[in-house]
């Protein structure tokens, strides 16, 4: 299994989701955070332009099998991308068990998609 | 009792000015964060435009002599006056009120109309346009209409009843805010495959805080424009200005109630969002008729207005896909035109209800239609016009990452 | 000076409107996000069933002819009355005001007390059933303990002073809740293991503003219960209201500032949230007698309410076990009686302090005791029979995720 | 009409009253979360301080008998008579009003200015000291440099028009700031090696709520400060009342736009935190002036203080590099200042463009350099004595972490 | 070592922070998270149904020592069940090296327990 | 690659963010976390004492090419150490991989440093 890291634009996660819908990832969690890099966001306050150094970007993160995982990264790449700079990354990492909680099941099975059910 | 009249409508303007907080209030918690200090901006240029530009030329045009019951004389010695003296800068001395104590009034209420606009556009709008708008708005249109009503022109003739201003005052608002959101088009992602998303406002707890200083406001706006409050010796205007207050109150308590209740049985919940409407659906709708219908008049114009609000934003949102973000078009447009025309029904006198007839009805019916198609049409020409010449909603970017970081540069929350 | 007087008490009735906004942002701010929008619904719901059940039933039995020193005849023809005319609906000409002006005022009043009564029972009431507690008590409970002193029943005759409601608004709210959160008991997770947690208010900014509205109401609630501003050529009701503004303010000051200074004391850092509640402590206690007693005896009554304030929190929480989430118990229970008992030491003239021996502090007694035992009793019937019949209490599942998704399928912050 | 005075002067004082609610929702917003409670608490610690500080030592001090032009004579009987008695607490009669009426307005000007010194020092002084610093501002140095020119001293009979206070009352409460944020110094982080950092607000939206309310209570205080609504059955005051509703929202309005349009040109962006201020500013400015300019005139006073603002901000934040977070010196003092000179140029009998000569203008300039000169003294001997003996500043620690924690154990936001 | 990422219930929160100190995990950082899946919530406005897509998450990051895993596992899978849809999900994932920034102190004793204390 | 997930004080986040940018690390996200440990904020409210029983932390996020995990690691404790308590910690784990979502591009060229451009 791998996690797939995902820090993309704020206002193509609708995007993103719809994409990762269609090819049966139904599962994942998201949450907001701050990138630092070269794109920023210009701001002033008072008659003091300020850069908050950072921009606002989501990150998703989805357990996927090994299988789902270049089909996953092609749909995010397909999704996410504007080719201007900004678009963000992904970080692949691996991971060495699922469990659920609900039942203590473990293992792939752990993480179902659509056309399991 | 000069002095006393003119007390109440000092302190009934400050009442009608402190809505400019509540619309504000209203309008930033019912829509986006990343708009909210653009509405704020918004909410405050159209009030300092609009007592600058209704100082020195609305107010004239609207309670100047009349000219063939269309408009009033325009006075711009006002202009030089107001610079040199100090006595005479107003110089309409049409009621028995100080004319400072006039304008004052007067003002605030072009106020209202011009803010009430900025709810239908929001979260689209280049500033810079909505600027323009307001003037012209403020200067010119709101004037010319209110002549015909309140400042001597053809309706008032006719007998059309409108008087706080449902039609002169919410309506205007409403339909030049309905142009511009037809013109604008829907904010992004708004409508995806035909189908009307909902863009939840981020902060219900302020809108609510809006409606209740709106609702607070309404009691200098409705019982204000009795314009005194001692007439007479025998004090009639007591008596009208404590029963508008009643009336006032009854139908904003029904509206809410109406409205909760409705959407309770059609939506399984009872909607916060929709009932705070529905208040200020009773409140606009009884401001035509405030000072001549029952309390159990305005208890039904209540109910109706509560209950017609629903079925309006739904057809404006899922019919008509015009992308209203507060719901302005339906408070103030449909709730103004229904209560303007209840008085052809529930007036104690003239209404059908009480043996007056059609007569008034029909007086009230050409007076909400005839103001409505004036409205349409002169800001349809000017916001068309403004958008050739300036453009009027915002670029792609702009929308997606909020008014507040393009046209202003900052954030309001930090 | 008719004029002036309905002048006067019809502003002084705004001001106690806008305290419904104070209420409204005193107990959002003090209460968890998740139920922020319920609790909204409700200071608008209780308002405007309050506004339509005093006008049509509770006027009459606070105000109408006495009945064995009882209650007021219900006097249903205001309903009829104020469907067909306009000048009648209001029958009792009970002051020198219009009837009108009288109405408005104490629906306010009424509202009030219906209002208070939500800040206790806070986060875990249904919402249906909470809308028919604010109906009994708006209709019947208020009305009657009212009609006991302010309608001419057995308490005024023994010479029972509230001037402005400490006990016969204010306590009457609290006492309702105090029943309300017993019957309901606490929130989940408020006692683990018997010890008291804190659940911390979502936004005291909120909290604080609402204190500062109910601050402002309070220059109407206190002085506009003169109902009078001119009575006699000699103008004593001037001299009348300009003290009660200072009584008022200087006890609210007082009331803040000891419970400030006690906190920082007893807790080490001074308290903000607790120090909010002392001031609006200060305002409840001095409502009583703020027309008879001196600056100075305000000032003391504003000091031992704020004093004891604080441990009334505490015993509440700590001793009683009684979830009361924003403290209205205390706010309102505890410092309505006790400002009324002060009463009976304050009093310029009839004050034990002030050589007027026992017998007032006497009547203030059986004044508050009785109608505590009214309401806790007449309250408790009533909300173990809605128990029983809709159930009180919101599911445990509602309770955790929060009403406003549950009860109103919607959440303030999005 | 004695009573309609009294009325009138009890309304305004209820709405500067209410300025106090402005001024918390500005602060707050201007400055960061995590000192929001400690915000609040200042605001509610120095209405509460100068409500009693004021009502029994400095309202003697500034309206008593004069004593060579300096001070009024000290009268502590107040003390014992507020206690025992009720008819004859505050023993001066000065005005046509009734005393109690007199000292409620009074006491609301003297917080005024107590609170405009805690956005100056706000996010980093001990709480305790800054109580201190309130009762000596609210009960001497406020009502000392008050009597020069209202209760009768020597700037008052050199002819010093300062109508409403932009003097006496904004900048006498920003000058003390200054001196505040001085000896203080930086919040940390705001300066860098040397270049200033923005540290932005954290809800401007509670901002702009707060300046709907300050410009609100704008209307008590400067038609109030008319302190009569009809003397004279000619009713001059009815005019000079309805003229100053006109010459100050005017002023505010223009305030707001030309800080719109300025700040738009210059950084590019309508600046939203800028323009706020630009509007307080232009409410600032013309408070001295009020009723003496006309509406050209105030539209001017409003234009250069919007203007003027900017650099003033600008200037204090990068040059003089004190660190001042919501700009109160600029708003108060600077918009303070200019508002009472251009009284010389623009005053309609007196000022220099009215052919009045310049010695309206030299006046002026003494009123405002002697005031300052004095504040800045006075307030430099007291901060530095507090600063010595119990410190001013809170510890490191305090100061990052939040003065909530610290101070008062809690945070606002949950 | 191995990091323990939980993605529980908010409102099991307590109940999970308690089950875990009373093994001894005593350390660890959380976030809230929003998890994509089958269960949502369902909201309206304005007469607009809507579904937010999401439901709230609390997710906690765990790093333990090999040692430490399977009774920390089975700690969060014993108070975060409720054996309903909506349960969570536990992921395990390899952790090279921990260091404690106050000393730069490295490996297992950089995670220290109560016992070692 | 490695990720580093540093967990510090939110007050020394700009130090650590200027420390991280001299040496050439200019590209990282962070996101505010929740601390559970021995350092606790402690607060009352309303005469009850409680314990939030976490801090407030903020969570640096930075995928490094191996070769800068160590200079990395010694940016972050030099800059974010105060040598008290609470001072928080680093945990480094492996990442399979890297994506540029604007064009697609992988491996370590995706994770691109100051002198490089
Ligand atoms: N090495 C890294 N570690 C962690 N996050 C990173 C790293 N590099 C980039 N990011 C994240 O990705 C976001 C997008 O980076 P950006 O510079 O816009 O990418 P690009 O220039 O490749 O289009 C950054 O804001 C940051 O949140
Ligand atoms: N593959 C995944 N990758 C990342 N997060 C996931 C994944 N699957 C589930 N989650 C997270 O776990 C949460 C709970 O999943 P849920 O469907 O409720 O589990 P179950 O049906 O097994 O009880 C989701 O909301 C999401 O936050
Ligand atoms: N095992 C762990 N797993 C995840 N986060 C941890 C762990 N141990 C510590 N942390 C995080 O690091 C923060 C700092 O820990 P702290 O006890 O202050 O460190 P130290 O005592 O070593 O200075 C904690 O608040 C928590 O967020």
């Amino acid at each position: 299994m791998k996690k797939i890291e995902a820090i993309i634009r704020r206002d193509l996660y609708e995007d993103v989701k719809e994409a990762l819908s269609e090819i049966g990832v139904q599962f994942f969690s998201f949450w907001d955070v701050r990138g630092v890099g070269k794109t920023h966001d210009k701001k002033q306050y008072r008659g003091t332009e300020y850069d908050t150094s950072y921009i606002e970007r989501r990150l998703l993160s989805i357990i996927v099998n090994d299988a789902y995982l270049e089909i996953t990264v092609k749909t995010i790449l397909d999704s996410a991308a504007t080719g201007e700079i900004g678009d963000g990354k992904i970080f692949i990492s691996p991971i060495d068990e699922t469990v659920r909680i609900r039942n203590g099941e473990r293992g792939p099975e752990a993480i179902y998609y659509k056309e399991k059910e | 009792m000069y002095t006393l009249d003119n007390l109440w409508v000092l302190i009934a303007g400050i009442l009608v000015f402190f809505m400019q907080a509540g619309f504000a209030m209203v309008e930033v918690g019912f829509t986006r964060a990343k708009n909210a200090g653009n509405i704020l901006m918004k909410n405050f240029v159209d009030f300092c435009i609009g007592s600058l530009s209704f100082f020195f030329v609305g107010f004239s045009l609207m309670y100047g002599t009349d000219i063939v019951g269309i408009i009033g004389t325009l006075d711009l010695s006002i202009v030089g006056d107001s610079v040199i003296e100090f006595e005479k800068t107003v110089p309409l001395e049409r009621t028995g009120l100080n004319p400072f104590t006039d304008v004052w009034f007067q003002s605030v209420f072009a106020a209202t109309a011009a803010t009430i606009l900025s709810g239908a556009m929001a979260g689209r709008t280049k500033f810079g346009s909505y600027i323009l708008i307001t003037l012209v708005l403020t200067a010119i249109i709101y004037p010319i209409q209110g002549h015909w009503t309140w400042g001597g022109g053809w309706l008032s003739k006719l007998g059309f009843h409108d008087f706080a201003g449902s039609t002169i005052v919410h309506s205007v608002g409403a339909w030049a805010g309905l142009v511009g959101a037809v013109i604008l088009g829907p904010r992004l992602g708004k409508y995806v495959k035909g189908k009307s998303q909902a863009i939840p406002g981020h902060n219900l707890v302020l809108g609510a805080l809006g409606v209740f200083i709106l609702w607070l406001g309404w009691f200098g706006f409705n019982p204000g424009s009795e314009l005194a409050f001692s007439v007479g010796e025998d004090s009639d205007s007591v008596l009208n200005v404590a029963k508008i207050f009643i009336t006032t109150n009854l139908s904003a308590a029904t509206g809410f109630l109406a409205t909760l209740f409705v959407t309770w049985i059609r939506y399984k919940k009872a909607d916060l969002s929709m009932s705070l409407n529905g208040a200020l659906a009773g409140l606009v709708a009884i401001t035509a008729g405030c000072n001549v219908v029952s309390p159990g008049g305005a208890i039904m114009i209540g109910l109706i207005a509560g209950v017609v609000l629903i079925f309006s934003v739904e057809f404006i949102d899922k019919v008509l896909k015009v992308d209203d973000p507060v719901g302005a078009i339906s408070v103030h447009g449909t709730s103004g035109a229904i209560g303007t025309l209840l008085v052809g029904l529930f007036h104690t006198t003239e209404g059908l209800f009480y043996g007056g007839g059609m007569n008034q009805l029909f007086i009230q019916f050409i007076g909400v239609f005839s103001i409505m198609a004036f409205t349409i049409i002169v800001s349809y020409v000017l916001l068309k016009g403004i958008n050739a010449i300036f453009g009027l909603r915002v670029s792609r970017v702009t929308e997606i990452e909020g008014l507040d970081i393009h046209e202003h540069g900052q954030s309001v929350y930090n």
